[in-house]
């Protein structure tokens, strides 16, 4: 009985966790870092149970008289769970400095932070496509309210409603495209649509791949691609910096997540859509997000701009599935785990610094940082390094798995704009980097600020280290995975799918 | 055979010039310093000048063809280009050997007197030995490699002694241009190197080697080789058309004027040809050329020397002229004649320069001629000396003048180039004109315009160590012309058997010599009568204001030669820079790279205005995409089923 | 009775391309939300005539869930409309570019 | 044995490492920087020593799986070509180390001691994504301190400088990627390393589309014509120690690029396209010299003239025989040993009189004969003057040139002239005549300085008059290579 319900351990803790925080949160004497060590503990706990599940089954219906085929548990969704909990972890001892110097975080906040994350979960094991968009759902509408944490910003009010409108806006099509399978199929399960597309695709031909478009294109919406990003900006700007970093990491994660579950088994075998339209769309987004990214002065917004390309890089190899790439989705998880790290270093510092101050950061502010901050500068650049896909960075690893899985694919006008665009990226990276090393400090604030040793810092500093060590990429450690090992984690993930 | 001594001969002036230049560069200077200078600076010379007189004592008992090799060590040697540090005395470098260093250890000793109170004297004589081992290398070489490599090192030796006093601007110019002319000159030498290893088929680049392999070449090539090397010739020996540089650079210290700019490193190209004689065998055509050039300079130079009034300009222009007649000499394929008057010429005119150095010093550094006057009374061994070498160059008879150049004018006569033996006694009468003007204004003409000897009676007085050099080059001056004594005055020529020259044969009949020598003396006469008439005889007062026309004006500016490569050459290739620097690389390369960012930025800013804000413009593109998509998709499925 | 379910699809279709143009042409927020809920509900009513074509009930637990979502995202879109009202007195949307490109916070 | 180029490699950035981790002061930083320089060269020396000039292929070979799904090894490994560039950084640093010794800044240190690494890791990879990934971090140091120590402008060039080199390689990246690709299709594995990659059956469109793409990386750090204008911004800005390591061993790295991968990889293609490369390298080397003429700041004109003189590299590179690939790689030691000594000294000038302006000097060598003499000599041998292993490089590449074809050697013969256009001018204008003001105080050469030029004085003399004693130790593999390239390029030559 315990062995059944083992997968569901996991993600019954972070949910039995957020009921917790709701619980409590109407407690006005609990510190907040009370509030954020019960929260890491709960994701940390499930962490830990998810842990050794992983690598032990593929495909297993939980529970299938209750939930039917709508629950699966396999190392992929299990291994996107490690991912959601540590990152949430991540996300929030990495602000814990930023959460402690506002006075508007509570315990609901927690509370919807491990929602948002239960229902990342969820989406990371649903194999219907009615219990993707429920989770889906519970996920955007947690962020929703976490965009618009800061009440009293406009900002940030703006930045809900936006996101709130166009997300519902979009998240009608995904519905409208799983009535048109329920329509067509009769089922809304993954795998059985797959049969039933592989059997007598032909004839609904239209239908069916309207409906999967109308599905991609929610998802493309939630990751920002062009032409469905235009809301990214805006919110990135308007929301706190946690959720920032949150909607930057872990919440792609799980977007990349549940694509890749749909085309891996939905759309590769059966070729509803054709990978030329993300192709062509990740071609859009690479220019499009460079464009955005290129021309901005502040940070949080070039960091956005930034984001959208990530997600091009992830489309390009998303696009080369199933044409002959053999690395192309482990390439994503690599991918999503390398741009991870180096975002969440990026935004962390970013969160750090503005903790003190309310206004926005461009790039003027960093003028001669590596005088008064030289340990923050050095993990500043270190990620720089990493998301411009510098050599001997974890993000070139990336990179080169996304580029080399392109070129496998044949595509390689795909590949060279990548690398163009790279290029281009170096540009807004190296921009900082100059601002923090080549300009003297100001006067007044000549003098070098301590290193302030704080749970946050020090996680930067180890994710500086992970960079690093990821880019060189061995395997010296036998308990820490190199990049190699990484990627054979995520193949065998792969291969637990149905 | 071969011996250690050659090598030996080359090294020791080297190493001299080592040890002074390391100890003037770190030692800090004081008095006693000097003597060490003088003690190396003179050393080193004369034990290779007397090295030298063992290693030629030795030659002369061999056989003539034979020659004494000195090998070193292996220089590089990758694929067939093999080239080793080694020397070899045979009788043609064996006359160059003795000239140089000879020579050069008289005109030494006379630079300790000249050279006496000058802050640098460590430094001048560490430049000295420089040169003359640099000079050694060059004649003693066994491969035109190694032959080019000191070719180049004199170049450099004297770029640094023209622009020995480097705090007049003046001067360092006159070097550059010393140097850049030469390496103008060496382009076209490493030219001819270069293509006649290309074509070489054997193995081995040493000049016997070369020789035996030059079979294999067609002539065609050979004759560019020629040329090309004569180009390197052109500059050393500053010929037309690379001769400016000679007289600017006597802006050097007299004594550097002396050794290299008359009697040794200038004559390197004569030299060079006569070692190439072999090659110029095979192609007359261009030997022939080579006499033209030869006899153009000479006759230029002529008429230079006649317009000007600076002593050492005049003693420069007449070495042009003199290595005019050596060329022709070696050109015609005479060699042997080319190298005796080439050895006869480095004495007297040596002693010339020295003289004229004497008597600058005494003058406290004045060289405009008619500045001075008079002064034989007051410089009586100067004097004598003087007119031994201008009596010398000017071709009187029992001189050594006499017997090498018209051995020249004769041979030139009897293998019936005519008009190059006309050309030379026009030369030979306007030598006899300006050396006479030279002697005559300076020491015999009384009257003399602003004399500077007349209200300044004081002359300082000269060395002991400047004066006597004087006389054993007057000596040489003399004597020297007996060894090569023609048989049509009993003699035996042989000095030009024993050199041992691929020389063409061509005779006359006494007869006929007599009378062609005769002329050449008249006209010499000649020449020394106007002198005679035009500077103690005067028609007209020296001191009047000279009137000159156009062509006199012409030659006294030597005919804006530098005028013209400043032109032709200099200011293009700055203009070229300038607008390299303001044109090419900002506006075209860099401004088109500027203008495709400029371009990419331009767009991305545009497209971001597209973030305005707006909600329903936001849903609108979103709908836009779905649309388009979904249009896209459309169509293919319509062309699918 | 029986009527041709093309009329319900017809009708689905009108609701849903409705709400499209409501979210783009009105300024309201309030008829913004109004328009995301047309087209939401127009996927209600095309599930619920799926699921009465097809023999089993999948569609309409489909709507039930779907409902559910659409009230709570109701709850969340009155709460920040009201949020903004407070701010700025206004639901006219494009009174709110703050964030956009160019803008001074 | 195998090891020790993986310490030559890394043990400056492990000094690095170390010192950094303890903070330590500035008197220990730069004994600790000396001491990992002199290490280094120890070790150099001791490869020297060891090397085997007659074997074939690598030696030394250092072979670890890396990135196993995609064979991407780490792949260390020596020949001729590779070891004298070595040799030379590892003889260059400890004098750099002597010419900062008084900068208190240790992020200088830092910069350099990873400088270091970066280089020889590029040098020594033969994996082609290694050597892309050395080949792009060693630019990361050169970026800080051109832009964070340098002067005039030193923030744009420095992100000039950046713009085009990563540029360039983003474009061998592509390359490489695809040659691993290709492989993959060929071979049926994958394989990056370089001598896999030699072996491709290319057809010709692909391979020229390829080449392209590793020349433009190339042809930028060299720089060819064309590719150039960050070189005199980036002279012209970077501080010393940074500047001997761009002109003296980063530019080299192009050179040695271009013929380790692009004639080794690509023979055919560059065979074909061998007139383009030579105009491209001869119009480049006099372009570079008549544009040194009017410079009037040192640094930009001997950044031209390093450009020439690399040109001509370039230039003996692409002729390809015997003579002229000896005299390349000659070339490419001698120069870097001149450019350090004219750069070392212009950086000499700078310190004492805060001015590299040529019309604001003059006159230095009746202030200071010692200065004089070095820097003459330098100026020297950077125009070829005998005695010095320059004038070697240059004639073996003339010999080189004329037997291929007369015309040819006549044009490259012009280098001799070239060099000569500005050297004796800015000799005249800065150290002769009369004292300008700003010399006035001119110092003479301390003792630290002498022993700092000392070195390459000597070397360099020793290269000109000796040359037999360094000619055996590459020339075997140099034929070796020659014979490989033309049997790649289909037998002509």
């Amino acid at each position: 009985m315990m062995s059944t319900l083992a997968p569901f351990l996991p993600t019954t803790l972070v949910i039995i966790g957020a009921f917790v925080l709701l619980l409590i949160s109407t407690v006005r004497s609990i510190h907040l870092k009370s509030y954020l060590y019960i929260t890491v503990v709960f994701l940390l706990l499930a962490f830990a149970v998810a842990l050794p599940q992983f690598g032990t089954r593929s495909g297993v219906y939980v529970l299938p008289k209750v939930f039917g085929h709508t629950y699966l548990a396999d190392d992929f969704a299990t291994l996107f769970d490690l991912m959601f909990l540590g990152g949430g972890a991540l996300t929030l001892l990495i602000n814990a400095i930023y959460l402690r110097k506002r006075d508007y975080y509570n315990g609901e906040f927690f509370a919807l932070f491990l929602f948002a994350i239960f229902g990342m979960m969820t989406l990371a094991h649903a194999n219907d496509l009615v219990p993707a968009f429920i989770s889906l759902e519970l996920t955007s509408i947690a962020i929703y309210v976490l965009t618009g944490y800061h009440k009293n910003y406009r900002g940030s009010n703006e930045a809900m409603l936006k996101y709130l409108v166009l997300g519902s806006f979009a998240g009608a099509m995904f519905i409208l495209g799983t009535a048109i399978f329920y329509g067509v199929a009769g089922t809304t399960v993954i795998s059985e649509l797959a049969a039933f597309i592989q059997i007598h695709g032909s004839e609904h031909l239209l239908a069916l791949s309207t409906a999967g478009l109308f599905i991609m294109i929610t998802i493309l919406f939630k990751i920002g691609a062009v032409p469905f990003h235009s809301w990214l900006l805006d919110v990135y700007l308007g929301s706190p910096f946690p959720v920032t970093m949150f909607m930057a990491s872990v919440l792609k994660v799980a977007l990349f997540a549940i694509a890749l579950r749909l085309y891996l088994i939905l759309y590769v075998d059966t070729g509803l859509i054709g990978n030329q339209i993300i192709s062509f769309l990740a071609i859009l987004t690479l220019i499009g997000g460079s464009w955005l990214a290129i021309s901005q002065s502040m940070l949080k917004r070039m960091l956005a701009g930034s984001s959208i390309v990530h997600g091009g890089y992830m489309l390009i190899a998303l696009s080369s599935i199933g044409l002959g790439a053999h690395l192309a989705a482990p390439a994503i998880m690599f991918y999503l785990l390398s741009y991870f790290i180096s975002s969440v270093g990026a935004f962390g510092i970013l969160s750090y610094i503005a903790a003190d101050s309310n206004r926005p950061l461009t790039y003027e502010d960093f003028k001669g940082m590596a005088h008064r901050r030289p340990y923050l500068s050095a993990m500043m650049a270190i990620s720089m390094l990493s998301l411009s896909g510098f050599p001997s960075t974890i993000g070139f690893l990336g990179k080169f798995y996304i580029f080399m899985s392109a070129i496998e694919s044949g595509q390689f006008a795909l590949a060279g704009l990548g690398i163009f665009i790279a290029f281009v990226s170096v540009y807004y990276y190296f921009k900082l980097i100059a601002m923090m090393y080549f300009y003297p400090c100001e006067e007044e604030t000549c003098e070098q600020h301590p290193f302030e040793i704080h749970v946050s810092t020090l996680l930067i500093g180890l994710m500086a280290l992970i960079t690093i060590w990821g880019g060189i990429g061995t395997s010296l450690i036998p308990w820490f995975p190199g990049a190699d090992g990484i990627i054979s984690i995520a193949k065998q993930a792969i291969g637990s799918l149905p | 055979m071969s011996s250690s001594l050659p090598s030996l001969i080359v090294l020791l002036p080297f190493f001299g010039a080592g040890v002074m230049g390391f100890v003037y560069l770190f030692v800090p200077a004081g008095r006693n310093l000097r003597r060490f200078y003088v003690a190396v600076g003179i050393g080193t010379p004369l034990l290779a000048a007397l090295l030298g007189l063992i290693v030629v004592g030795e030659m002369l008992t061999l056989p003539a063809s034979a020659s004494i090799a000195s090998p070193l060590y292996s220089w590089i040697a990758i694929g067939s280009f093999e080239i080793d540090v080694a020397f070899v005395v045979d009788r043609l470098s064996a006359v160059m050997l003795l000239v140089v260093t000879l020579v050069g250890s008289l005109i030494h000793i006379y630079a300790v007197g000249y050279m006496w109170d000058d802050q640098g004297f460590g430094k001048f004589f560490a430049y000295f030995n420089f040169f003359l081992g640099a000079m050694l290398l060059l004649v003693l070489a066994n491969n035109p490699i190694l032959l080019f490599i000191g070719w180049e090192l004199v170049g450099l030796a004297s770029y640094l002694l023209i622009g020995f006093y480097h705090h007049d601007t003046a001067n360092i110019t006159a070097a550059n241009k010393a140097f850049l002319l030469n390496r103008v000159g060496d382009f076209g030498f490493v030219s001819g190197l270069g293509l006649l290893f290309a074509l070489q088929k054997q193995s081995g680049f040493d000049f016997a080697a070369i020789f035996a392999g030059l079979g294999g070449i067609d002539t065609a090539m050979l004759s560019l080789i020629g040329l090309l090397l004569f180009v390197g010739a052109m500059g050393k020996s500053a010929q037309i058309p690379l001769y400016v540089w000679l007289p600017d650079a006597m802006a050097g210290p007299t004594p550097v004027s002396a050794l290299i700019h008359a009697a040794t490193m200038v004559t390197a190209g004569v030299y060079m040809v006569a070692r190439f004689a072999p090659l110029y065998n095979r192609i007359p055509d261009v030997g022939l050329f080579i006499a033209g050039i030869g006899a153009a300079s000479a006759l230029l130079a002529a008429l230079f020397a006649s317009w000007q009034n600076d002593i050492k300009k005049i003693l420069a222009y007449s070495t042009m002229s003199q290595l005019g007649y050596m060329l022709i000499a070696v050109g015609l394929g005479e060699y042997s004649n080319g190298i005796f008057h080439l050895a006869a010429h480095a004495f007297f005119k040596a002693l010339l320069f020295m003289g004229a150095g004497a008597v600058i010093i005494a003058l406290h550094h004045e060289q405009d001629i008619f500045k001075m006057g008079g002064l034989g009374s007051r410089l009586p061994a100067v004097r004598r000396t003087m007119l031994v070498a201008t009596l010398a160059i000017t071709g009187i008879p029992i001189f050594a003048g006499f017997f090498s150049k018209d051995a020249i004018l004769s041979y030139a006569f009897a293998s019936g180039h005519t008009t190059i033996w006309a050309i030379g006694v026009v030369v030979a009468f306007l030598t006899a004109y300006y050396m006479f003007r030279l002697y005559f204004v300076v020491f015999v003409a009384p009257n003399h315009r602003s004399s500077r000897s007349r209200q300044s009676p004081s002359l300082t007085s000269l060395p002991r160590s400047m004066v006597w050099p004087l006389f054993v080059l007057a000596a040489g001056s003399i004597f020297l012309g007996f060894w090569n004594l023609p048989e049509a005055y009993g003699g035996s020529t042989w000095f030009s058997h024993e050199l041992h020259l691929a020389d063409h044969e061509a005779h006359l009949r006494f007869a006929k010599e007599y009378i062609l020598d005769g002329f050449n003396v008249l006209v010499a006469l000649l020449g020394i009568a106007i002198a005679y008439r035009k500077f103690v005889r005067p028609s007209h007062p020296l001191n009047a204001p000279i009137h000159r026309i156009a062509w006199q004006r012409a030659l006294a500016n030597t005919l804006y030669i530098d005028t013209l490569y400043d032109r032709l050459i200099v200011r293009p290739l700055r203009g070229i820079s300038n607008w390299q620097d303001r044109l090419i690389d900002p506006k075209i390369i860099d401004g088109s790279l500027r203008g495709l960012v400029t371009l990419y930025r331009g767009v991305a800013t545009q497209s971001a205005r597209l973030q305005n804000g707006n909600l329903r413009w936001y849903a609108l593109t979103f709908l836009l995409g779905v649309s388009g998509i979904s249009l896209y998709l459309l169509i293919a499925i319509g062309g699918a089923s | 009775m029986t009527v041709n379910p093309d009329a319900y699809f017809a009708v689905a279709t009108l609701l849903f391309s409705l709400g499209i143009l409501g979210v783009i042409s009105r300024r309201n927020l309030l008829v913004m939300y109004l328009s995301i809920e047309l087209m939401l509900n127009a996927v209600n009513l095309i599930l619920a005539t799926f699921s009465r074509l097809h023999p089993d009930e999948g569609g309409t637990m489909i709507a039930l869930f779907m409902i559910g979502v659409i009230a709570a995202e109701a709850a969340l879109f009155l709460a920040v409309i009201v949020q903004i009202y407070r701010k700025k007195h206004t639901l006219d949307s494009d009174a709110f570019t703050e964030l956009a490109q160019g803008k001074k916070l | 044995m195998s090891v020790v180029l993986t310490w030559i490699v890394f043990l400056p950035m492990l000094f690095a490492g170390i010192l950094g981790l303890f903070r330590v002061r500035h008197t220990v930083l730069r004994a600790g920087a000396m001491l990992s320089a002199l290490l280094v060269l120890a070790l150099t020396l001791l490869t020297v020593v060891q090397f085997d000039p007659q074997a074939e292929g690598m030696q030394f070979v250092r072979h670890l799986p890396w990135i196993f799904q995609y064979g991407i090894t780490y792949y260390l490994g020596l020949d001729s070509l590779s070891l004298v560039i070595l040799l030379v950084i590892a003889l260059l640093m400890p004098l750099l180390y002597l010419y900062m010794w008084d900068n208190p800044t240790s992020g200088y240190w830092y910069n350099m001691l990873l400088l270091q690494t970066g280089v020889t890791g590029a040098v020594l990879a033969l994996d082609m994504v290694l050597f892309y990934l050395f080949y792009e971090t060693m630019l990361l140091p050169i970026f800080i301190m051109i832009g964070r120590y340098g002067h005039d402008w030193n923030h744009a060039h420095a992100m000039k400088i950046l713009l085009f080199t990563v540029l360039g390689s983003m474009a061998m990246l592509f390359a490489i990627l695809y040659l691993g690709y290709a492989h993959y299709n060929f071979y049926g594995n994958w394989s990056f390393a370089w001598h896999d990659l030699a072996r491709l059956p290319l057809d010709p469109q692909t391979a020229t589309w390829l080449a392209a793409g590793f020349l433009l990386a190339f042809a930028i750090k060299i720089p060819l014509l064309g590719f150039h204008t960050w070189m005199a911004a980036a002279y012209a800005s970077a501080p010393t120690p940074a500047l001997v390591i761009l002109s003296a061993i980063m530019a080299k790295l192009g050179i040695y690029g271009l013929w380790r991968f692009g004639y080794g990889i690509f023979a055919k293609v560059l065979h074909l396209y061998e007139p383009i490369l030579l105009a491209l390298s001869l119009v480049g080397m006099l372009y570079y010299a008549i544009h040194a003429i009017t410079q009037n700041d040192l640094r930009r004109m001997f950044a031209y003239s390093s450009g020439s003189h690399l040109s001509l590299i370039a230039l003996g590179v692409v002729l390809a025989n015997l003579y002229a690939w000896s005299g390349s790689l000659y070339l490419i030691a001698t120069h870097a040993l001149a450019s350090a000594g004219i750069f070392l000294m212009i950086g000499l000038i700078h310190q004492r009189t805060d001015t590299v302006q040529i019309d604001a000097l003059g006159g230095i060598a009746s202030v200071a004969p010692r200065f004089a003499f070095f820097f003459t000599f330098f100026a020297l041998s950077i125009a070829g003057v005998p005695g010095t292993g320059g004038f070697v490089a240059e004639l073996l590449i003339i010999i080189g040139a004329f037997s291929v074809h007369p015309w040819l050697g006549a044009a490259t013969a012009t280098t001799m002239l070239a060099a000569m256009l500005f050297v004796f001018w800015m000799l005249q204008r800065t150290l002769f005549g009369a004292p300008a003001p700003s010399v006035a105080t001119f110092a003479d050469l301390s003792r630290r300085e002498t022993v700092m030029l000392t070195p390459l004085v000597l070397l360099l003399l020793i290269t000109g008059i000796a040359p037999s004693l360094f000619t055996p130790i590459f020339t075997p593999q140099v034929q070796e290579m020659l014979l490989q390239f033309i049997h790649a390029a289909g037998g002509a030559s």
